[in-house]
């Protein structure tokens, strides 16, 4: 943080333009399927960057990030099929109803430290998926069918469409992007990077820290609801299985092999595991265990994950030419 | 301006602090000694809000602080620093500043301008790390300095709350003569009106800079009053001084 | 009578917990961290019984066998991987054990297949016991007395011996243990170890009654893991009374509240810690 | 730049990787949990599945079939991505598969809309062929309460008055619960109890088979798969309660996947299911020894669904000359075939796209070779679900 004041400039943000050039790209010269995983891909990054928020930035690393996914993904499908609004009111409504519900779990939560943090958000997160596996009215465990999708009519465009859909999941993505970015660049951002180098000192500064990681809590929240949303009506389905702690532990798999703390990184980190999960899982069905190991690889020896690696990539370039 | 009233702490059977008080003016120098163990860094945790006392209480300003945090404390005017350092070690020294700045200014509310934007902030930074004498070190990382640089930085981090109340904790602990000489210098320069309370050890610090003195013994005050009355004392020479 | 059955039901489970967390409460109180391939270890314990039980044909060979081999696996685990981010942060090292947790579930498919096994019961334990004027599995009260003995040798080694002492000491006061010229890297290593040793006794001794599958760590992980953060990380006590509390209260949730079931012992967590952020007794102090 | 161009690359190999279309072969996908905890079930179904186009046939009117493996995971979301890639990428023709009844709702109304025929190889909630069923998606395998609805009156017939009911609370534990309920009290007998543990969590079904034991009932019914089934049979024996009170079940609980494991401790269990390894017909016999022979075990009820699903195929395409440019004449054809196969006749109900086939109620016994095997005591034959609901 706050190397403009004494290092090079930022070299994720390339990454983050390359990163909206090969989605322009994808979305240009592939077929329907291309932009299905595109879809996917937009909207598990952004619940990858809302994740970013809480482990890269502000060092929470939470295990029960799943529960505010599916939340927005129940809300989008209790307002749109039970309430029948229009997809535009219900998308805002479901990412309102997730960042109360971030609030009050993380007002329990951010209380705790280090390892009682991760214990308490994946209590949360199975609480979440036991309460959802139990709710008779989204059929339990068979899940809801039938979820429909933000209307583009107006624009004479169909979002049934996989053109049409993946653009908007994209843009949201890119939205969602510019938004951390303001809040990571922010004071309220350096605060929580101050916050995860070191805590006690912070707060021995007058830095109300609770408070800090509330906000940072429900706002992360509120985003990964807010890729709930979309994921509902991207899947048109929901089921309680979003809220599963693996689920969360995918999604933070995501954000260490992409790198945290940038959040083109957890966007690539997404896009990496999807990819992955499409050829890897055709190759071998223990696809599993080479996530796994690649994993450890990252955690051990790469902690700026891929985007780190690719942000050294450079001036290792530099280095050897300078060496001929 | 600054009080403390019959502060008590124990963990388990033991009795760590056993009913000490304590009373600073604006712009008193206050000493604390007392031999390891006898629960000076416990008392300035809880008079700093890091431990909860489990009786007493302390006022600031005649407000009773109570159970509040120790980023409300600080927030009232009350800044300390730590005994073992404790900064922003990935951070270099005016970064560190700019952080403590601004939670001074409350700019933690602000999330959508950009901080780097806040150039009074680094103007202050840089200034402040000038007047600490880190001035060429100014976009050094924290974690890369001298141990006497780093016992700068952490006095320089909590002067930059401005506080009312200052308590250090071992300023000088495990610095060479010509550092602790800077960090004297450091501390006569702090502005008039603050109110100093400082734990130390090396007695020459000590006896030079403060106006009044407490001693601390097995939890409980020993002694208190000018140096040369601290110095005079038979009961405190043959409990501590006596060693030196 | 049916509640003293029930309550049987209810020491039985918090048996197989304390096996399970005590490891990873001791290991948290000594190293701060927390190892998540805990369930994993418990996992292989009951493979590997289940391997040894078929190689010997015998129950107790496993019984004595497969706690050991899991021991080495953490000799192994600790000395390849974990000592060497000992110095980086605690979150990398549980966010390493996370990544062992895919990793193993993968290695159990590939070595054992995806059919569940199971072991049969010592002869001397199978079949039922007349108590309380009702049939009770004679294996399960087995598994209570195993978990009182296991905490009686613990507290014993614990209080009475030389190493108890250099744990106790290292739980109180790390830099304090190590200035008193305890070699506190062995003494880790060794409790490290223990610990895997009795998450792998909990394995086999469970793949009597529990099924063994891959995916069968998962489900128990958590609980342990709730025991850790209940009872309070670090002491005996802690992962005692955290077992207790747990089994009994996922026992009788189960009996009293049915429709709740699935949520009472995430409620429990969620009011202890809200209480005492810390647990009930934390030997360790946090921050 | 050179990131940029890196990354175009990277686009290109993966997302563009479309197999160029060769000589037209049936390209059927098949959608099945390979990873995870249903990873045994999918690579059952695979494997018989495989087995089956070895035996009716690899090439169908000149043109051959190719089978294209997805791995659902038993996730739904991941689920209908595999259905996505294999209707989109692989420019599938049919889809084979799917374990989970999760799975399958969640891909339902994207088979349903993209036209492509799918037959369901496992899952049984009833809705998929009920008030969900689409005129594209056929099951091959069963709905929950065609297994169980027999059950009720059979055990009335043979004296149990009283019955306990036990599974997971989950949709498929609460349907062949209803489904039983309604056939046994029906038929005359009363409810001694109920009860539904939660699904996923660490079972210990000490604590339900003491209430159970409390109701005193006549009769256990229950329906437990997998692990917990496993569990489940040995808790009940551990207990006691096997002696005094006799269990019935859904098949699954002594499954030919683990009955051998189970031994003595399902002895006398009563099981009511679609398929048993010892039904006496040729078609059976035929199965099981290709089965064993190229696999070294016994084909389960799993397997066999996936195994009569491949002559369905099969079958239908040779109805069409195999042309699939009119799907809709195709699943007419699937709905004109018939064949005796293992579970003895087969057919697909045109009104409901569901299965009708014969029901087996068996005990499990121990058998001279020391082991213990379900023998068919009772066939339910031609058991056919209701149209209720279902309008295609």
């Amino acid at each position: 943080m706050l190397k403009t004041v004494t290092r090079a400039p930022d070299v994720r943000d390339p990454l983050a333009a390359a990163l909206v050039a090969a989605a322009a790209m994808a979305w240009l010269f592939t077929g329907d399927f291309g932009k299905e995983v595109l879809s996917e891909v937009a909207v598990f990054a952004i619940f990858a960057m809302s994740l970013d928020l809480l482990v890269g930035c502000a060092g929470l690393v939470s295990l029960g990030h799943a529960a505010f996914f599916a939340l927005g993904a129940y809300a989008v499908a209790a307002f749109g099929v039970f309430v029948n609004l229009p997809m535009w009111m219900a998308m805002p409504l479901a990412v309102a109803v997730t960042a109360v519900a971030a609030a009050a779990a993380g007002f329990f939560a951010v209380r705790l430290g280090g390892v009682f943090f991760i214990m308490m958000t994946l209590a949360i997160g199975q609480m979440v998926y036991a309460f959802f596996l139990n709710s008779r009215a989204f059929n339990a465990d068979d899940g809801m069918a039938g979820i429909g999708r933000v209307d583009f009519s107006f624009l004479a465009l169909d979002s049934g469409e996989p053109a049409v859909f993946s653009a908007f999941a994209v843009c949201a993505a890119v939205a969602v992007f510019l938004l951390l970015r303001m809040v990571a660049r922010s004071p309220f951002g350096h605060t929580l990077a101050a916050l995860r180098r070191n805590e006690p000192r912070l707060r021995s500064l007058g830095c109300p820290v609770l408070r800090c990681k509330l906000a940072a809590f429900t706002l992360a929240g509120a985003l990964a609801g807010f890729a709930g949303a979309l994921a509902a009506q991207h899947n048109g389905f929901i089921s309680p299985d979003l809220a599963f702690w693996t689920v969360s532990g995918e999604v933070l798999v995501m954000v260490i092999v992409g790198g945290m703390g940038s959040l083109s990184g957890a966007a690539l980190g997404a896009a990496l595991v999807i990819l992955l999960r499409h050829h890897l899982a055709g190759l071998t069905e223990f696809w599993v265990f080479y996530l796994g190991v690649l994993f450890v690889l990252m955690v051990l020896f790469a902690e700026g994950g891929v985007a780190g690696m690719l942000s050294r990539l450079p001036r290792k370039l530099h280095r050897r030419g300078g060496n001929v | 301006m600054f009080e403390a009233r019959g502060l008590k702490k124990s963990y388990g059977a033991l009795a760590v602090v056993r009913g000490v008080s304590l009373s600073v003016a604006a712009g008193e120098r206050h000493g604390i000694i007392g031999p390891n163990g006898a629960g000076k860094t416990t008392f300035f945790n809880l008079l700093s809000g890091e431990a909860a006392a489990d009786a007493g209480e302390v006022c600031m300003d005649g407000i009773n602080l109570g159970k509040s945090p120790p980023d409300a404390r600080a927030r009232a005017g009350l800044g300390r620093s730590f005994q073992h350092n404790s900064l922003f070690a990935g951070l270099t020294v005016a970064e560190n500043l700019a952080i403590a700045i601004a939670q001074r200014k409350k700019l933690y509310k602000i999330f959508w301008r950009g901080f780097l934007s806040r150039t009074e902030v680094f103007a202050e930074a840089l200034d402040r790390a000038h007047r600490l004498g880190l001035g060429a070190q100014a976009h050094t990382r924290a974690a890369h300095l001298s141990h006497g640089a780093m016992r700068q930085l952490e006095i320089g981090l909590t002067l930059a709350l401005r506080p009312k109340v200052l308590l250090l904790d071992e300023p000088t602990s495990g610095m060479s003569p010509e550092e602790t000489a800077a960090i004297k210098n450091l501390i006569r320069r702090l502005p008039e009106e603050l109110a100093l309370l400082v734990i130390e050890h090396d007695m020459d610090v000590i006896f030079d800079l403060a106006s009044h003195i407490t001693v601390l013994d097995y939890g409980e005050v020993l002694m208190r009053g000018a140096p040369a009355e601290v110095r005079a004392s038979p009961a405190v020479r043959a409990r501590y001084l006596g060693m030196g | 009578m049916v509640f003293l059955i029930q309550l049987l039901n209810g020491l039985q489970l918090a048996a197989l917990l304390f096996l399970l967390s005590v490891g990873l409460s001791v290991v948290f109180g000594l190293m701060r961290f927390i190892n998540l391939a805990h369930g994993t270890l418990f996992m292989f314990g009951a493979y590997l019984g289940v391997a040894c039980a078929a190689a010997f044909d015998s129950f107790w060979a496993a019984f004595f066998l497969a706690p050991l081999l899991v021991a080495a696996g953490g000799a192994a685990l600790y000395g390849i991987l974990l000592r060497h981010i000992r110095r980086k942060s605690p979150m990398q090292q549980v966010l390493v054990t996370f990544g062992l947790i895919f990793i193993g579930f993968d290695v159990a498919r590939m070595v054992w297949g995806r059919f569940p096994y199971s072991i049969a019961e010592p002869a001397v334990f199978a079949g039922g016991v007349q108590i309380f004027g009702q049939v009770y599995p004679a294996y399960r009260l087995f598994l209570i007395a195993l978990g009182i003995a296991v905490m009686a040798a613990l507290y014993l080694g614990l209080e009475k011996t030389r190493i108890g002492a250099m744990v106790r000491a290292g739980v109180d006061n790390r830099r304090m243990a190590a200035a008193l010229g305890i070699n506190v890297e062995r003494v880790f290593f060794f409790v490290f170890c223990l610990g895997c040793g009795l998450a792998g006794l909990a394995g086999v001794a469970a793949a009597p009654v529990f099924p063994v599958f891959p995916g069968m760590d998962m489900p128990i992980l958590i609980l342990a893991l709730i025991v850790v953060v209940v009872g309070g990380p670090g002491s005996l006590k802690g992962a005692m009374f955290g077992s207790l509390l747990v089994g009994l209260a996922d026992t009788f949730g189960q009996v009293v509240f049915p429709e709740f079931a699935a949520a009472t012992i995430y409620a429990l967590m969620a009011a202890v810690l809200m209480v005492r952020p810390t647990g009930l007794f934390p030997a360790a102090t946090v921050h | 730049m050179n990131k940029k161009r890196f990354v175009a690359a990277l686009f290109t190999a993966v997302v563009f990787a479309v197999p160029a279309a060769a000589a037209e072969p049936v390209k059927i996908g098949v959608l099945l949990p390979f990873s995870g905890v249903y990873g045994g079930l999918g690579s059952d179904q695979e494997r018989a599945l495989g087995l089956g186009f070895d035996t009716f046939g690899r090439s169908v009117g000149g043109r051959d079939i190719a089978l294209v493996k997805a791995d659902t995971e038993a996730k739904p979301a991941v689920g209908l991505q595999k259905a996505r890639e294999l209707i989109l990428r692989d420019r599938v023709d049919l889809l084979v598969g799917i374990v989970s009844s999760a799975v399958a709702g969640a891909v339902r109304d994207y088979v349903h809309n993209a036209g492509v025929p799918l037959f369901i190889t496992n899952a049984g909630n009833d809705l998929l062929t009920g008030a969900r069923c689409s005129p594209w998606i056929i099951r091959t395998s069963f709905s929950n309460s065609q297994i169980v609805r027999g059950m009720g009156p059979w055990l009335h017939g043979r004296g149990y008055r009283r019955a306990f009911l036990m599974a997971f609370d989950y949709s498929a534990g609460r349907q062949m619960m209803d489904a039983f309920r309604d056939s046994f009290t029906a038929a005359g007998g009363a409810i001694a109890g109920e009860e539904y543990p939660p699904l996923g969590q660490v079972q210990d079904f000490a604590p339900y088979l003491v209430k159970l034991k409390s109701a005193a009932p006549d009769v256990t019914f229950v329906f437990f798969a997998g692990p917990p089934a496993i569990k489940f049979a040995r808790e009940y024996a551990a207990f006691g309660l096997s002696s005094d009170i006799p269990l019935a079940a859904a098949g699954w609980l002594t499954s030919a996947l683990h009955i051998d494991r189970q031994g003595g401790e399902v002895d006398g269990v009563y099981s009511i299911l679609n398929y048993v390894p010892s039904i006496a017909n040729a078609e059976n016999a035929a199965f099981q020894r290709a089965h064993q022979a190229r696999f070294g075990r016994a084909g389960s009820e799993y397997g066999v669904a996936a195994y009569d699903t491949a002559r369905l195929i099969v079958d239908a395409l040779a109805a069409v000359g195999a042309d699939l440019s009119d799907k809709r004449a195709f699943l007419r054809a699937v709905h004109g075939v018939s064949f005796n196969g293992p579970r003895g006749p087969f057919r697909i109900d045109p009104a409901t796209n569901n299965i009708i086939q014969n029901i087996y109620i068996s005990q499990v016994r121990k058998s001279a070779r020391g082991g213990v095997t379900a023998e068919v005591l009772d066939v339910l034959p031609d058991m056919r679900d209701a149209a209720g609901g279902c309008r295609m």
